[in-house]
């Protein structure tokens, strides 16, 4: 039968999402944010989950609702600072001790996340260490530098925006679109693609940035808002 | 003369920085650095969320909400621009690809420890983002600063105060008084604002500071304010 | 019937790929396999080399000396198909992202051990490719190969003779005579040629084997010579 | 000054490089081989050198003259084995012990190339566990799966074949001849592009395989022969 991964309710697309599962979500300075596919997460009413994503409070992603919904256990980010001096939804939850938090530096989070899809499960980098963030994490030296040992982030489900996809699952990205994308969609057992458009047709070789084997369901919503 | 505007530190920074380097500008008074490159020189600037050849802000009418940079600034591409993902912006980070770093600071120690990340501000949610990656994986990191407190407390440590951002990265520091080198002695003037004395630098400093041999008026055109 | 060929050892494997499956062919008898797969289903063919949907050998006319597989064979693109660089193509291969690898085979253990990369002759250099990535990276490994060798010697073993290729990776094994299991106890025909007797199998395989209870005759259409 | 990374002489490309020095050569199944610069680096007689390839004995990539010349001490490789029964110069010298020789699985070898790239010293892969080839490495368990650990490969001069290059060093390549041209640029201090077309003007982002950061020096030579 001919692959064709596009599906027509963002709802139908997380279905089969489970209580506790690890959610990758896409999204970088204002640019790639699922929320269309956010907004059906969380009218699916799950508990438990752990979320996976650059900002646990970013303005313009939606990843804040799920959080002040009550349906996050814990949210592995590189920023979860929110803006102002008061404290934001997330801040007092965590304040609170009743949402856990692992923060990291960016490209430490990018690089466990890439590590997951890529059947590597763990490697030594100089970032981090001497900090906090890397206490109680082991150490080794490798060419007179200090490094720390970071293991390998895999989930259940990545959403990820694109611009584009085809029938078979590939996907472009406008501009910084990109970001989190592709390694998210490599580290989960499913990913959905929110894009602007679905295409009848195949894209051009050339034109693949997220390659159809990394894509599992696409969802076409138009442009953002 | 008075002691320098965040454009004016940016601008002293800028003289710096060497034809044909790719550079890395952080969020705040480093990415006003952008403003001040030379006109005869070419750079590349790069921004973590995998944009390399970051251009001029966008006017309003070529706003495109993907094309941002790591801060979420609406942005241009200059020539030869390119974009990769994250977990390839910071494999271009860490893997040494980046010249030179220029990043805001909380406090730089007189071996080159870096503060700039948390700020110890009771119950607000940490912010790392890129800045760890980039302290430790840029072939130099600068860092544009107050040379004090607002309260008048030095933030050129001995020791730094704060929670690390990485050890023993900084070679060299713009702030609104003085250009300073961390050099393996420790602290180096090497331009310091008429009117500051070698002793109030002491004096405002929490380290022992050296002044360069060849030390020099640290000097702005009037035309930037 | 006579023993297989290798078009119809080819044949044979072909009939079990799932539709809408990622399948990586090596080199040699296994990329025969591609002759073969039922127009019915659909199905992307991985190469190492990076590309993801290899399409059908290239006539002569189309023949572009880049647009080759990893045994350099001059090939076409299949729709939808997309281009990736050696490290992301193993990461995908690695990571867990290709169903089946079809791959040959000197000897396999009953505890699916596999040694396809080394058959010992004095003084050739070692010829590894990624066949240790694909053996331990896709979700499954099925093996093409003689039943025997040319002097009789069994190539199904208790334990492999010549130098591993990955431990415990193989799950289906397709012979000139059989296609054989590799279950938790160990071999067990799934179908055997008419006229060979299990008498017959036992003698020609090093290691217990197990006659499935529902094992059928290994029939191949006689289109397939 | 408008960078402009274009170079009109093979062999000024490389007249820095060094007896001793680590070289990439990219190429695979037949597309990516860089032989116009492989001759260059030849007519250097430089002695000693390390070859980080994928074959150490491809017919199609010039790689083998070089050893044949006599200047190669040492091959990092997938494959060395010659063609046919006989033995390949490059066997002969093996088994006469005038050449090293490290064989590896292709995906461990692309992976430690990108982790050279990319600031991550060392990794652990399940891959070649269990094998002669990973005998007396460090063996480790991740989630059940025992693992080796790898380190990166670094190298002073990079290879690399492409199709087109813009004056900032920006690179396309033609379908498979990417292979590993992206990761070998990013692990060397040095990587000169032969490519087929220099363009005058800089390229679309959108065209970009291998961003200029990673590349030093353009060689346009034309089409294959």
């Amino acid at each position: 039968m001919a692959i064709d991964k596009r599906m027509v309710s963002p709802s139908d697309a997380v279905a089969d999402v489970k209580d506790g599962a690890v959610v990758m979500v896409s999204g970088f300075g204002g640019a790639g944010f699922p929320n269309i596919m956010l907004d059906a997460l969380r009218e699916q009413g799950l508990r438990d989950l752990t979320l996976v994503v650059n900002s646990a409070t970013h303005v313009y992603s939606l990843t804040h609702t799920l959080i002040e919904a009550g349906q996050v256990a814990k949210v592995i980010c590189t920023a979860a600072r929110g803006r102002g001096e008061g404290l934001s939804p997330f801040e007092k939850l965590w304040r609170d001790g009743r949402i856990e938090l692992e923060c990291i530096p960016q490209g430490n989070f990018s690089e466990r996340i890439r590590a997951g899809g890529a059947g590597i499960p763990a490697f030594y980098t100089p970032v981090g260490h001497g900090t906090d963030l890397a206490v109680g994490k082991e150490v080794r030296e490798f060419g007179g530098r200090l490094c720390v040992l970071e293991t390998a982030i895999t989930g259940d489900l990545a959403l990820v925006r694109g611009d584009r996809a085809d029938p078979f699952g590939n996907v472009t990205f406008l501009y910084a679109q990109m970001n989190f994308g592709p390694a998210m969609a490599s580290a989960c057992s499913t990913t959905v693609a929110e894009v602007r458009e679905a295409l009848e047709e195949p894209m051009s070789h050339n034109e693949v940035q997220l390659p159809s084997v990394y894509v599992d369901r696409v969802v076409a919503v138009g442009g953002e808002p | 003369m008075n002691a320098l505007s965040r454009n004016q530190i940016a601008w002293r920074a800028a003289q710096d920085i060497a034809d044909g380097s790719v550079v890395n500008l952080g969020i705040g008074m480093p990415v006003l650095t952008s403003n001040y490159i030379p006109k005869h020189i070419d750079v590349f600037l790069q921004s973590e969320n995998g944009v390399l050849g970051v251009g001029p802000e966008a006017e309003e009418a070529q706003k495109d909400p993907n094309l941002v940079d790591a801060g979420s600034r609406r942005i241009t591409l200059r020539p030869g621009a390119s974009i990769v993902d994250s977990a390839d912006s910071f494999a271009m980070i860490r893997g040494g690809h980046i010249d030179v770093t220029v990043l805001g600071a909380f406090e730089v120690a007189a071996n080159g420890d870096l503060a700039n990340w948390d700020s110890c501000v009771p119950d607000k949610g940490p912010l790392i983002g890129g800045a760890m990656d980039l302290a430790v994986g840029a072939k130099a990191t600068w860092t544009l600063m107050q040379h004090n407190t607002k309260d008048g407390r030095a933030r050129l440590l001995e020791v730094c105060s704060l929670p690390l951002t990485a050890s023993n990265c900084v070679s060299r520091i713009y702030t609104d008084i003085s250009v300073v080198e961390v050099a393996e002695t420790g602290f180096v003037a090497l331009e310091l604002l008429a009117g500051v004395s070698a002793d109030e630098l002491r004096a405002r400093t929490g380290a022992s500071i050296a002044i360069g041999d060849d030390c020099k008026f640290l000097v702005v055109p009037d035309s930037v304010v």
